[in-house]
């Protein structure tokens, strides 16, 4: 069982026009910019994927990842708990002329409706949101006196993810504070595409230390040299 | 009774419908018995629900780690690539449909899909465990078992008359005697034992078996 | 912050009669012996903490850790998926004659049920039960053509866990499938209650191997060599 | 305006609150400098909703690793102790309850103890972040803010009229002329800034402070 892919294009390969996409990342930490890039490139070359929903906890930043998806003009909605970032021009721009939709989700609800997706529990009741404009039309209930706001599962057709350390059957570590997100889209989407840093063999990285098993991987692509999006955008690089 | 399946064979039937690279889960008991027959050139991936993906044979005696245990509380080795989680992580992998097949035994299987494997009845102590989760988990979920009870009653039968595990779950029953799909709420017979016609499956079983185009011969190693 | 205390006396300190106690472990591995004894022998001493609810996901085996409890008479009962094991006698003896209760809970849903208490989910929807006897009385909903069971959190007020290293910030790691319920158990509980194999100064365990983040942990108790339950049932040792 | 307190002098307040031991997350932005005035012999652990415990002060400049980031994308050290998670398990602490205190910024905090800190309005471009999680998680949820608008409109009023975070969450407000908890519906004062009559702070306020015996003076050092 041998899941690595030989390059970003292979890896991103059979991403359709219309598909809910999944991207890890919290800001820059976490943020797959290789294969969001080659889909980009994909993009470019054929006019598809075009019109896809993204489900990330931002809306891209500068002039790279995200952001270039959203400027290349593949993206039709964002479901995301803050469209706000040091230039967010690029999803404000579109948004604010009807261009580009938006789901707004509390951050902790949206882990937790990705984590029920990748755990078969179609919905569940959080007290987050409850009274505000984020719950209207969502069904309510009490729970010994207090007030719950009833939540759906949030699953994808892909999910693209970084991380530090894979072997070749999709076992996977991430590093520090880019992990967030990226675990539970793992489980919440019927085709995982992982860059990593580094791929080992199955074995060489500790049981124990695992942090997502690789139930949850399709493809694995090696990135060994990962480029970081804060760092990126400091440098003012554009992906145009 | 004619002639008919050990659970061995059983187990090496079901064995070779598992595709390579399959994420697995084998019910306590004889389901385990599964994992020995993997066909040449392929590997399943076996997941226990106590946390543990990957893990590989028992261990010989005297080199027992307890704490690295199967569902069944038996001794386990890893294998490389092994990874180690928590029960809601492992149930998880379950319920979210991550998993590619689950084999379980069965007291009783109905040709709705409905399994009965948890409970005889009001008496005793009941116990479930994981059995409940995987009948609503794997994308496949088979059965292994005897034709019939040890006292030639079907187990393949038109309602459950036991306490149920799961409903219309069950999509492939391997018995002793035939393996038998379940569609549109019928059991349609695809392969028997040569030695056995028909109506002789037919009298063993308690729902109406469905032809569809035409059924194989079941045919299995000694072992 | 210094979580730990001296002895396995302290650690059990003030847990009392009627309380809800989650117990770790899957069968033998993870089975908090040393705790389960301490608290054992608090019982005999005083008569108390008596009437308890435990909560795992067996019900003892043999004459020790939790067949131990029910045998000295302290369990009024058990939550758990599986009450049988190699020697069930302890649990099974009581159940016949209605001197012990049982709720029993599909493992799966037991699982999500303390995670749920302990991520303040008051409720979730699971496929598992649907149409069984396991779920009559469950309010049930049907979510895209599917049918699913609502079942509630489970909290505890006393969590009783065996880690492999904990530092003194209560950060923990465990071994192998020892892992099991225990970093659920030890969020969803009001106290919660760590034996550790050893004890290090905080730092001393990588950020990215923490299993369960100090946060979860109140008190943490040094037992260097601790038993394992099913190496103890295989020598024939009872705790009476 | 009179006299008013630093945003360092309120989060200098706000720290007095918090005991040895807490776990403590503080909203994007000026609440932030409460970690920097926790009293000497206290140690707080700091959470952020991104998947880290126990994080330290901003880097040198130039020092930044930027997977290494709180929730405002600022870049982080860490503390011994420390642990990454995921977002679900993050956000499991915020809403399970595990926080001993989440201190937070405000738009308008109503004497119901409701809260709008994440709109200010229909236009622009939303966002909300963890807001509404923390409001709902933590065992204690304060505001620090300005006591009225840069315009000088109460910020502390009978009813929110901006988009709530929260219904009934705020227990205390660090203003910069006052302490303020709420109970019962209702705004109790506790401390005010000794240059300001009771009738001062009231004039600022919109609604009414009710006194519960006594109030102190809110004395705090030069920051």
């Amino acid at each position: 069982m041998d899941k690595t892919v030989p390059d970003l294009a292979a890896a991103v390969t059979g991403i359709e026009d219309g598909m809910h996409l999944m991207i890890g990342g919290f800001g820059g930490a976490g943020a797959p910019i290789e294969l969001i890039h080659a889909l980009i490139d994909q993009f470019r070359a054929t006019g598809s994927p075009n019109k896809l929903t993204v489900i990330n906890n931002n809306a891209g930043n500068g002039r790279i990842g995200i952001a270039a998806m959203i400027d290349a003009g593949m993206v039709e909605k964002m479901i995301c708990s803050f469209p706000r970032s040091a230039d967010p021009r690029a999803f404000t721009e579109k948004y604010l002329v009807g261009k580009i939709g938006l789901e707004l989700v509390p951050q902790g609800t949206l882990a937790e409706r990705i984590r029920a997706g990748g755990a078969g529990i179609p919905a569940f009741y959080t007290p987050t949101g409850f009274g505000t404009d984020l719950a209207l039309g969502k069904p309510v209930a009490e729970f010994e006196g207090r007030s719950y706001v009833q939540e759906r599962w949030l699953k994808a057709d892909v999910a693209l993810i970084k991380a530090e350390l894979a072997d070749t059957m999709g076992n996977l570590t991430y590093r520090k504070a880019a992990r967030n997100f990226s675990p539970l889209m793992a489980t919440a989407a019927a085709l995982t595409i992982v860059q990593a840093s580094r791929i080992v063999a199955p074995g060489e990285i500790d049981p124990e230390q695992v942090v997502t098993p690789g139930i949850f991987v399709d493809r694995i692509v090696k990135v060994a040299d990962p480029r970081q999006e804060e760092a990126l955008m400091r440098a003012g690089v554009a992906y145009v | 009774m004619k002639a008919k399946l050990s659970n061995a064979q059983m187990a090496w039937r079901a064995a070779q419908d598992i595709a390579d690279g399959a994420y697995v889960n084998l019910g306590i008991g004889f389901p385990e018995m599964v994992a020995k027959f993997q066909p040449p050139g392929r590997q399943a991936v076996f997941h226990t629900e106590n946390g543990v993906l990957n893990f590989g044979e028992a261990p010989a005696q005297g080199e027992e780690d307890w704490d690295l245990i199967n569902a069944g509380k038996k001794a386990i080795t890893l294998k490389p690539g092994a990874a180690f989680f928590h029960h809601a992580d492992s149930f998880g992998m379950v319920r979210g449909g991550h998993l590619d097949v689950a084999i379980l035994g069965a007291y009783e299987v109905a040709e709705t899909g409905d399994l009965a494997n948890w409970s005889t009845g009001p008496t005793g102590i009941p116990a479930v465990g994981g059995a409940m989760d995987l009948v609503h988990g794997a994308k496949r979920v088979a059965v292994i078992t005897d034709h019939v009870t040890r006292d030639g009653k079907p187990k393949l039968v038109k309602r459950c008359s036991l306490p149920l595990t799961g409903v219309a779950c069950v999509t492939r029953v391997y018995t002793s005697l035939a393996v038998i799909d379940i569609e549109n709420r019928q059991f349609v017979l695809r392969e028997k034992l040569p030695q056995l016609s028909f109506d002789d499956v037919q009298a063993l079983t308690g729902a109406a078996l469905v032809v569809e185009g035409t059924f194989a011969d079941l045919v299995v190693p000694e072992l």
